[in-house]
């Protein structure tokens, strides 16, 4: 098999950005919301991978465990949130968190 | 790493040091306020070791953190202003009946968070002061649980400022991938080539960058978050969060001489001057009183883009003293906010400070020392500060950025004077009271006072007097 | 007293001041000894000064007094100097006298007036800046007595201000004679630009200079703007009828010794610019001819005594620019005189007829009262000096002063050989005849039956003005061989281009007596000629005349109302809605901008996302 | 001694507010302690420097580094131009205090606070001799301006000051504008980079920047004293502003604030740009004449009597811009006069207007006489209604005050530099006649069918009023009838002032005004031509006079 070169890779980590990203636009669910949000992180951390192995460094996955490691943080909390809004707002759908506005 | 390194990290280790403690304070002592005073008693320490540590400088402390001057410039103005929060806060959470605990634990963290983006010096500690600082934000916004409007703000922040820091970390993996280094130094001194993945990745960091400092078109969370967070916290994100962003920065952008590169400062010049008109005409005829804030903070951010815009040596000066300024009006301006606030209702609008001045003098009179700052008229710092950047602009031959800041400036004062002529109005009695604020129930607390009559008098002085903190800008260059 | 000669203006302004500060708490007597005495000592002054002068005459020499240095600016220094010559002292004289006795019958006329001493400190003033006027060595200093003047003219034209009338009339007084003052004052710039000094003998002198150019002329139309505004001529002649609005001492006092004389006294002083231009000097024959003419038709339709010697007034000052322009100097100055003479006097009696009619104007309704026996009676004094001084202003003559002065100035005009001005010089001297005496036989004629009793007190302070005047209004005439050299000294005189004819010599005192005769016939209560007079009064330009050519609506209609309207557009200043409308877009952005706050985290982030796609966009392109 | 003076006002106005919140009378009586302090020390400072003072010389006053790292110090002086500004806000501030005293009920200490503040920012103006601190002072004082308008304002109050503060800042950024480019130009070309005035006026020698880039930031100077002053199309939040003042606040305004425009005309942009401003003269003698014309059918057509005022401001500011313009000394005596004579009559009007309209309750014309049961008010109150005439025939022009010996001298030196602007002007004297007469009529001679004339408890002037009334009418006599004093003060100053001819020899630069016309700068004024340069202020109006000159 041959190996995959590095601008493929890049590809795929853009593709993936960009579907986490339309995930954010599209979906009104919080939960998909923080879902697609892990898949944009998620890319970086391929990229930098892909980055990393370009240059024959370790820096680029040294990178993708912090990127590991907030992702988890923002979800800990992200999840909290969740639970909150659910119990405040009766729903998940983030257009209801529209109260401040002008 | 050796002692003189840990000497030069000393500010920063202090805090992380607070932080444990205020945690274990929070755990295992019944008293409410033992956070509060860790994480107070902890800045000052940290604020103090600035001048221990002072002599170490300048050192690298690992390729990670760059300890030098302007850092410690920053970093001093993020501690006094995360001091100036936690002094707010205390007596505000007290009204709403908010656990002081964790909220402390969170502002000693973010302030850690705020100190390390000041001071990185690569990716990785960027990345780490940014995500530090951030996910403690989205506690911090919605920690009021009951208030439904901090939910809110909580969630959006929480969403958004992670897609900006998707795309912040993305962009760093595109300039990674383009030049091979992580280091910002080295990759603002060596430029990024010709790579075109590079340049998308620069984009990409400005646009986490943008965010952060709520500039056109990445302010749209900013009056949101801004009227859904407590007051305190309210100005702890206008304040430090943006000012640890905006001196790693100024530093590297300027360092990159990003203002001689053509496209990427006329990108910088647009986004400032978007932000200026955008920004102040949306709070023109703003009646909600955080809100309007909210976006003449924007503005603000507009008018300091305009110095990395400009570049140079004066970029330095104009911007440790703008922010300065900035810092001491805007958490001032929060506070007071928060001070007139009874429990959880905070007087929002415009009507429910009509005729302040009557109720409680002293407090008109910080109110208006802060706005006319912000306003950048003479006697406060804003006025300094304002008149640095228009000089940094005229010496540039920028002549028209500065003719649109100075239109905005025009904007800008006819929002803030309409704010002090609310408060400096007679007092009607069946328009007065539209809400019973703080004043007047005669609950302003001693400690949200002392800390407004402080920064007050710090506007003021810095207005009348420059060179007090010129000459420590100064050394930072 | 060559020093102490700046007296005569400084006592009535010093009476002014008094009274000004002191008047409310003065009793009525004070005020009446302050307020007249005032003049009485500036008449001595002037009488002594007169004497001193004379007695140093065949040197020539003016007097001089520089008071102070008004103000210095590079290239041109100003000082408050008096000049003492024959023209102003016969002219500060004739004014001082005069004044005199117009304050002393004054303080008959206004006695019990609740403002008793501000009418006083007024006068005072009014008399002051007139003496001030007349006694200016330098241009500037007479231009602020000539203001000064204008400003006494307003306050007493409206003393009586609680009647909304008399405060219109003030205003327009004001404001007319302010049009030719900005004439006059155009032409002080250019003096002092062109001369470099505003002092007359020394302007005087190097105008001589540029007798080339078009500047003597330009100046001269200039001073001849304000002459005409002061002067109430044509076409600035609007305000005087209306300024009857004043007490009646205050018309006595504007017509016969200041304010309207002033344009006469500003020609002959700065005659040095007019000699130099001939244009100029046939411009104020001309005006003095038309307003004679106009005046002398409009005083024929008058019903109003006081309207008709307004009208004569005007009349008689056209004579008087008519005999500067002509170039008969000496005579116009010589008619002023005498004008001022039986002018006072005609204004006083008429006034003692009107107070004694309970403030009743109407010449006819006079008329039915004196019959009807309703009211008081006129005193014999006021029907002997109104029959003087009309006899005066009709210059009937060899026995009253008025036809000596009048004649000289209408063969002045013959032999200067101005033919058609000649011409209606006679006709207004025959109208002048007419009108007088129709407004005489009107009011008097047949009611001589009446018990002439005097109804009042202090009897003495209005008999002693009127009959002193009567005394001058006659003899005046005999002292011409005197003041006509006299006035030479200053004036120049013009040599006589065309003979005189008997005809024409004759004419002028002809005319005034066919006047009279047609007077009797229309107006008598024996008329005959009831059917011409029926006509004339029904004519369908009789209330044309009666409105003094219609003047007012014109002006009324080009520069009032534009005026008026100009304001009401720009009143809430147009200049504004610029700014306003900056604000209202400002505010329009802010609503615009605003709806993009929706508060829904998809778009705030779709937003981003187009941010970041511009951005790249831009980074990687540009 | 200098600084002392402005020190003087300022603790004065901090002690004012502390005594004020003890009795209101101790703050009145404190600010006039202040001021007495002031005017010891001007007239020990003028004493002591008559003889410099004579020769247009400069008193060397105090020097001080302030900010260092940009070459800003504090440095006051002053000359007799100064001296005479300042002599005009010592006396203009007395009044204010006097006008204030029963008006002003509420927070009087903060209020008298404000007013010395005020005070001592316009003295800081008058005595700046360094651009930053003379801009500085420049924007301090309108802080305590807005808040006397927006405190104790009228109905209108808060429109009112924010349209005043937004006027004078946005003019003022512009001028800061210039003032840095004048920084930086000056900076470079030396290598010295100073904000001295006087530092940077003797290196105009060696010009620093080119005629082009000279003409424009010598629009930003003048629009900031243009909109100060206020000239013609920036006039229009003069009347509201003064309107909505309190009576010390107008006083202050129309007296004093006004004239910081004329004085930095006259000591900035003339001396730093007088090819420019010989160039620019016609658009700013035409920008005069327009303002004197407005302003007076504006006030004309006022109802309210202080709007009437302060229009009539407008069109006093409009003799002021023409004889700065005029660019000869004798126009520019008439400019400092007009000025001079204008503080006081206006101020004095201001002054009348606020008791007046204290007294009958109302600003409005038309309605005043209702307080008297509709008589007119000069039978209730004679005293005030005399001082009212006669400022407002001083506002007028009439000789006998200073403000003719003004507008004689303006219009007579602008006569030299282009009569059709002279001609022009002399019409607003016309129209001057015709509101201040309305004015006079309507609020003093003027009543409505008295219902009852008995029982009117309308007081006339107080001992106090008509004291201080009696003082200005005296000064504005005075500066009518011996104005020498006051001209020898500032004369030399002046005359040095005006630019030089030599630098401003026609045609030398293509004009940036259509028609390319200047008018030619002349110092003694029967030297001057009547006629602009050739292709000059005909080009731009027409042809203005057809006789040839004398000379």
């Amino acid at each position: 098999m041959a190996p995959v070169s590095i601008d493929n890779g890049l590809m795929v980590a853009w593709a993936l950005f960009v579907l986490g990203f339309i995930g954010v636009l599209v979906r009104r669910d919080l939960v998909f919301v923080l879902m697609s949000i892990e898949v944009m992180l998620n890319a970086a951390g391929l990229a930098f991978i892909l980055a990393g192995a370009k240059w024959g460094k370790p820096d680029g996955q040294v990178m993708f465990i912090f990127i590991l490691a907030t992702a988890a943080a923002e979800v800990a909390l992200g999840l909290g949130l969740v639970l909150r809004f659910h119990h405040k707002f009766k729903t998940l759908d983030t257009d209801a968190a529209s109260k401040m506005r002008g | 790493m050796g002692a003189r390194e840990l000497i030069a990290l000393l500010p920063i280790i202090l805090i992380s040091v607070s932080a444990v403690l205020a945690m274990l304070a929070t755990a295992f002592i019944k008293s409410e306020s033992a956070p509060a005073y860790v994480s107070a008693i902890g800045f000052v320490i940290a604020f103090i070791s600035l001048f221990v540590a002072y002599p170490e400088l300048p050192r690298a402390v690992t390729p990670l953190l760059i300890m030098d001057y302007f850092s410690y410039f920053y970093i001093g103005l993020i501690i006094l202003a995360g001091l100036a929060v936690s002094l707010l806060a205390y007596p505000d959470f007290k009204k709403r009946g908010v656990r002081q605990g964790e909220f402390h634990v969170l502002l000693l963290l973010s302030v850690a968070g705020s100190a390390t983006l000041a001071a990185s010096a690569h990716f990785a500690s960027f990345l780490l002061g940014l995500e530090i600082l951030s996910v403690s934000l989205y506690a911090m916004i919605a920690y009021d649980r009951p208030d439904i409007k901090g939910l809110e703000a909580g969630t959006k922040y929480l969403v958004l400022a992670s897609v900006s820091a998707a795309f912040l970390f993305f962009g760093m993996a595109m300039v990674y991938a383009g030049v091979g280094t992580m280091d910002l130094a080295g990759i603002a001194v060596n430029g990024i080539g010709g790579s075109i993945s590079a340049l998308a990745g620069i984009a990409m960091i400005l646009v986490g960058i943008g965010f952060k400092l709520a500039l056109v078109p990445f302010h749209m969370w900013t009056p949101d978050v801004y009227e859904g967070a407590p007051s305190p916290v309210t100005a702890f994100v206008a304040s430090a969060s943006k000012g640890a962003v905006f001196a790693l920065v100024l530093r590297y952008f300027t360092q990159a001489g990003i203002h001689d590169t053509g496209a990427l400062a006329y990108v910088l010049l647009a986004v400032s001057i978007a932000s200026m008109f955008i920004g102040n005409l949306l709070a023109l005829l703003q009646e909600n009183l955080k809100r309007l804030l909210a976006y003449s903070s924007i503005a603000h951010l507009g008018y300091l883009l305009l110095l990395i815009a400009a570049g140079g040596r004066g970029a330095f000066i104009a911007g440790g003293y703008y922010l300065a300024a900035y810092f001491a009006a805007i958490i001032g301006a929060f506070g007071i906010i928060s001070a007139l606030s009874t429990g959880r209702k905070e007087p929002r609008m415009l009507d429910d400070i009509r005729g302040l001045a009557w109720e409680s003098p002293w407090l008109a009179g910080f109110l208006s020392a802060m706005l006319l700052s912000l306003a950048g008229i003479p006697l406060t710092a804003g006025f300094i500060a304002k008149f640095y950047i228009i000089s940094l602009g005229i010496s540039k031959a920028m002549w028209w950025p500065v003719i649109m800041l100075i239109i905005n400036s025009v904007i800008g004062l006819a929002y803030y004077l309409r704010v002090i002529a609310a408060v400096y109005e007679r007092p009607q009695k069946e328009l007065f009271n539209a809400m019973q604020t703080g004043a007047e129930a005669g609950k302003i607390s001693l400690i949200s006072g002392g800390v407004l009559a402080v920064l007050s008098v710090i506007t003021v002085i810095l207005g009348i007097y420059p060179p007090l903190l010129l000459k420590i800008i100064e050394r930072t260059l | 007293m060559e020093n102490l000669f700046f007296l005569i203006p400084a006592l009535p302004i010093l009476g002014f001041i008094a009274l000004a500060l002191f008047g409310r708490r003065m009793s009525a007597g004070a005020i009446r000894t302050m307020g007249v005495g005032s003049i009485g000592f500036s008449l001595l002054c002037a009488l002594a000064s007169a004497g001193q002068f004379l007695n140093a005459f065949q040197a020539g020499r003016p007097w001089v007094q520089t008071l102070w240095q008004w103000f210095a600016v590079p290239g041109l220094a100003v000082s408050v100097s008096l000049k003492l010559d024959s023209l102003s002292l016969i002219m500060a004289l004739v004014v001082v006298f005069v004044s005199f006795l117009i304050h002393v019958y004054s303080a008959w006329y206004m006695d019990g007036d609740e403002e008793y001493g501000r009418f006083f400190a007024w006068m005072n003033l009014f008399t002051g800046a007139m003496l001030t006027l007349v006694l200016a060595g330098d241009i500037l200093l007479l231009y602020l007595g000539w203001e000064g003047v204008g400003l006494c003219s307003y306050l007493l034209i409206g003393f009586w201000y609680k009647e909304p009338a008399n405060a219109r009339a003030a205003i327009k007084a004001f404001i007319v004679t302010r049009v030719g003052d900005t004439a006059f004052l155009i032409g002080l710039f250019l003096i002092a630009l062109k001369t470099g000094t505003l002092d007359i003998a020394q302007a005087s002198t190097s105008i001589g200079a540029m007798k080339a150019s078009g500047l003597p002329t330009l100046i001269a139309m200039l001073l001849l703007g304000g002459a005409v505004g002061k002067s109430a001529q044509l076409p600035l002649q609007t305000w005087l009828p209306d300024a009857m609005a004043g007490p009646t001492p205050v018309s006595a006092l504007i017509h016969a010794a200041t304010m309207v004389t002033a344009g006469v006294y500003l020609i002959a002083r700065m005659n040095a610019f007019f000699v130099l231009s001939p244009v100029a000097m046939e411009a104020v024959a001309a005006i003095g001819a038309l307003t004679l003419f106009l005046a002398a038709v409009s005083a024929l339709f008058q019903t109003d005594i006081k309207r008709m010697l307004a009208y004569s007034t005007m009349s008689q000052i056209g004579y008087m620019f008519l005999g500067l322009g002509v170039g008969a100097w000496s005579a116009s100055l010589f008619h002023f005189m005498t004008h001022a003479f039986f002018k006072a006097l005609l204004f006083m009696s008429a006034g003692v007829i009107i107070k004694a009619m309970h403030e009743e104007h109407d010449i006819f309704k006079i008329r039915k009262k004196l019959l009807s026996g309703t009211a008081f009676p006129v005193p014999p004094i006021a029907f002997w000096s109104f029959l003087t001084g009309g006899a005066a202003l009709a210059a009937l003559p060899f026995i009253t002063s008025g036809a000596y002065s009048k004649d000289m100035i209408i063969s002045g005009a013959w032999t200067s050989g101005h033919v058609w001005v000649w011409a209606l010089a006679l006709a207004g001297s025959f109208l002048t005849g007419l009108y007088t005496f129709r407004v005489f036989f009107t009011v008097f004629a047949g009611t001589g039956q009446s018990v002439y009793s005097f109804g009042g007190k202090r009897n003495l302070l209005v008999l002693i003005p009127l009959a002193v005047l009567s005394v001058f209004s006659v003899v005046a005439g005999y002292i011409k061989s005197n003041i006509i050299p006299f006035l030479g000294m200053v004036l120049p005189a013009v040599a006589p281009v065309k003979g005189e004819p008997f005809i024409v010599y004759i004419a002028p005192m002809l005319l005034p007596l066919i006047g009279i005769a047609l007077a009797w016939l229309l107006y008598s209560p024996r008329a005959k000629a009831t059917a011409l007079k029926a006509w004339a009064e029904a004519a369908p330009l009789s209330g044309f005349f009666l409105r003094g050519w219609d003047f007012d609506r014109l002006y009324d209609f080009l520069i009032i109302r534009p005026y008026k309207f100009a304001g009401r557009l720009i009143q809430t200043d147009p200049v504004d809605l610029i700014y306003s409308l900056i604000a209202v877009i400002s505010g329009l952005f802010h609503f615009v901008l605003g709806t993009s706050q929706t508060g829904k985290i998809r778009l705030y982030a779709a937003l981003i996302g187009i941010g970041t796609a511009i951005i790249i966009t831009w980074a990687v392109l540009f | 001694m200098l600084a002392l003076l402005i020190a003087a006002l300022l603790a004065g106005g901090l002690l004012a507010w502390m005594a004020g919140r003890v009795k209101p009378l101790y703050a009145r009586l404190v600010s006039l302690a202040s001021l007495a302090a002031a005017a010891a020390l001007w007239a020990v400072t003028f004493a002591l420097n008559i003889s410099s003072l004579g020769k247009g010389q400069f008193i060397s006053g105090f020097k001080a580094a302030w900010i260092p790292q940009i070459g800003v110090n504090i440095h006051f002086a002053a000359d007799g131009l100064s001296m005479a500004f300042v002599a005009l806000t010592i006396v203009l501030g007395v009044v204010a205090v006097f006008s204030s005293w029963s008006e002003i009920e509420e927070r009087t200490g903060f209020f008298h606070f404000n007013l010395m503040w005020v005070l001592a920012g316009v003295a800081g103006v008058f005595l700046s001799f360094d651009m930053f601190l003379f801009y500085f002072f420049w924007e301090m004082m309108l802080i305590p301006m807005y808040f006397l308008i927006a405190v104790w304002g009228h109905e209108k109050k808060t429109y009112a000051s924010i349209k005043f503060f937004i006027f004078t800042q946005a003019s003022g950024l512009l001028m800061l504008m210039s003032i840095l480019a004048l920084f930086y130009f000056h900076g470079r070309a030396t290598g010295n980079f100073t904000f001295d005035y006087f530092t940077l006026l003797a290196d105009k020698a060696k010009p620093y920047f080119g005629a082009g880039t000279a003409f424009i930031v010598m629009l930003g100077f003048f629009t900031a004293f243009a909109v100060k002053l206020p000239a013609f199309p920036f006039h229009s939040w003069l009347p509201d502003a003064h309107t909505e003042a309190p009576t010390a606040g107008s006083i202050v305004l129309a007296g004093l604030l006004l004239k910081t425009g004329g004085y930095g005309l006259i000591r900035f942009v003339l001396p730093f740009f007088p090819d420019a401003s010989a160039r620019f003269a016609p658009v700013a003698l035409a920008l005069g004449v327009a303002g004197v014309l407005y302003g007076a059918v504006l006030a004309f057509a006022q109802q309210d009597l202080k709007r009437l005022i302060a229009d009539t401001s407008i069109s006093h500011m409009g003799f002021v811009l023409i004889g700065i313009y005029a660019l000869n000394p004798v126009a520019l005596n008439g400019a400092f006069i007009e000025m001079i004579a204008h503080g006081i009559s206006t101020g004095m009007l201001f002054f009348i207007a606020g008791t007046l309209a204290g007294r009958v309750g109302t600003r409005d014309m038309s309605r005043m006489s209702k307080a008297a049961n509709g008589l007119p008010l000069w039978s209730v109150m004679p005293r005030l209604g005399s001082v009212g005439i006669i400022f407002a025939l001083a506002s007028m022009g009439l000789p006998g005050t200073g403000n003719f010996v003004g507008e004689f001298l303006a219009l007579l030196g602008a006569f030299a530099s282009s009569p059709v602007i002279a001609i022009t002007g002399s019409l607003g004297l016309i129209a001057a006649t015709a509101y201040s007469l309305r004015m006079i009529r309507k609020a003093f001679f003027e009543g409505s069918k008295p219902t009852e004339p008995a029982g009117v408890r309308i007081t006339d002037f107080n001992a106090r009023e008509a004291a201080v009334s009696a003082v200005m009418i005296l000064a504005i006599v005075w500066l009518g009838v011996y104005p020498q004093p006051v001209i020898n003060t500032a004369g030399p100053v002046l005359a040095r002032l005006i630019p030089t001819s030599a630098s401003a020899a026609p045609g030398r630069q293509a004009g940036y005004i259509p028609g390319g016309g200047a008018v030619q700068p002349c110092h003694n004024f029967t030297k001057c031509s009547l006629k602009t340069t050739p292709s000059g202020f005909a080009a731009v109006f027409g042809k203005g006079t057809k006789w040839a000159p004398g000379n």
